[in-house]
């Protein structure tokens, strides 16, 4: 199996490529089927936030998406927006999501890690090692055939 | 797996009916709609998410800002959703707190008809 | 639009996340419904035709496919064994193809290029600029919304 | 979309019928039964397209493979394909003069049956 890596300009139409790919790779690498939905979820939501930050930034750069899979199925998906971006991911407490004072997009944006956070067990959000840019980093069990 | 939208009233509400995908690549077109929708005077507005195959952060967003907006204009806003998965990501947002999520059609209809304030979900 | 690059480690069963990119990519970029047929099988050869070369060549680099519209749809496969290696790519005719003589990997491959060469009005088979490789460079007419 | 085999004997035939995607990742699993068969003593083989959705090189390969095992051993190979798009894969590789193609089961079975020189076209 190995890697399967998938690179796009920061446009919302890929995103959907993305969780396409990323379904597809991990029922073949060996995600449990009841888990796929959450997988579909998870790279749809890192790939949508890596998205709105390379066009917030004015970023040209492709997002990447890495598939893996050797003891487990790992996701990363890499942005090359200033780190600073990345501070932007914390969960909104109930009484301020539908609050007037919140912007539309820090509603998204909240709601986004929410998702993450809710359903990734194994998820790592870090700097990139070169250059600007964050690593989301998902692991999901895989059940050998 | 495009996204639907399709508009009726049943009595004193406006029922959208949304079928597909919403994501960060079709969200836009349902705001544009349930703008409309409250721009054109509705006041009471069902969203039927019965047919919904995928919602992501970007459509839970724009149900948001159709609440507040409605909120705003002194009217309801309610969601129709009976499947697990779904409910289960307004449960992990805590957005089921924040929209009244009921499980058919009839049931968000006569729950907030002409009751302009019950704009929370009522437990 | 822009730019979608799928890289992958060199196994068959990536060929299959290759078309299923390389026509939803398609799709969206507006080739037409009844050319959809050709751009999957297409995809599929020079991948196909990629990996192939990777395996007999023991190379564990990823195979490439881009994909990119501007005025037309165009996808590159590269990959990135030595030059040598597409000459190979020559119609055979039909009384040679079921021959004793003619090895399956042989015929296999002349079957793959007559499909490429058959189903694609402009296909060009050239070096990669840097380095070992060939590029499969295959284009299609997009119709725009 | 998987590959799916199912052998059934009709007379003197052996019939394959193949369903699903047969490429580069599937290939190997129905070069294997067809080996098999012809181990097994199934000396006129048919084997049905139908229910093929995709069919590559590497498919075209295998096929021509069991041509020459059949033709070794004295016996007939046929296929069934009636699909456009599949019989312009034939036709474009010019395999359609290296296979009897048949636009039915019985057809092939008819036409074949207990010749085992007719391993070519009549056509
Ligand atoms: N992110 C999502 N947004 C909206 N609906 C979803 C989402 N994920 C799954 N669903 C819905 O859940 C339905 C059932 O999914 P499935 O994985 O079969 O769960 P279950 O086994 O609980 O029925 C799907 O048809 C789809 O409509
Ligand atoms: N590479 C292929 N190998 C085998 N069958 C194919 C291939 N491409 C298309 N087909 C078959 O052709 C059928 C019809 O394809 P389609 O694109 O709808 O063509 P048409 O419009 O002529 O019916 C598909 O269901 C599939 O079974």
């Amino acid at each position: 199996m190995a890697t399967v890596r998938l690179s796009f300009s920061p446009a919302p139409v890929h995103v959907r490529t993305a969780r396409l790919v990323g379904v597809a790779v991990a029922r073949r690498a060996g995600v449990a089927e009841e888990l796929l939905d959450e997988v579909r979820l998870a790279i749809g939501e890192a790939c949508t936030r890596a998205v709105a930050l390379h066009r917030q930034y004015g970023l040209p750069d492709l997002v990447m998406v890495e598939m893996s899979d050797s003891d487990s199925y790992t996701v990363r998906v890499v942005d090359r927006a200033p780190i600073e971006a990345s501070v932007g991911l914390a969960k909104l407490p109930p009484d301020e999501l539908a609050d007037e004072s919140l912007t539309d997009e820090a509603l998204t944006t909240g709601v986004g890690f929410a998702l993450l956070a809710g359903f990734v067990d194994d998820l790592q959000v870090r700097p990139v090692d070169d250059g600007a840019g964050t690593e989301v980093r998902m692991v999901w069990p895989v059940h050998r055939r | 797996m495009e996204l639907s939208l399709t508009t009726r009233a049943v009595g004193e509400h406006t029922v959208l009916d949304v079928g597909g995908e919403v994501d960060v690549y079709t969200a836009p077109r349902l705001r544009e709609r349930l703008v409309e929708l409250v721009d054109g005077g509705s006041r009471n507005v069902v969203v039927d998410l019965a047919r919904v195959d995928f919602l992501d952060s970007t459509g839970l967003g724009v149900l948001v800002g159709a609440l507040k907006r409605l909120r705003a204009a002194n009217g309801t806003f309610g969601l129709v959703c009976s499947k697990e998965p779904l409910l289960k990501i307004f449960r992990i947002t805590a957005l089921d707190q924040v929209f009244p999520i009921f499980p058919s059609v009839e049931a968000a209809i006569s729950t907030s008809a002409g009751d302009g304030d019950d704009i929370h979900p009522s437990a």
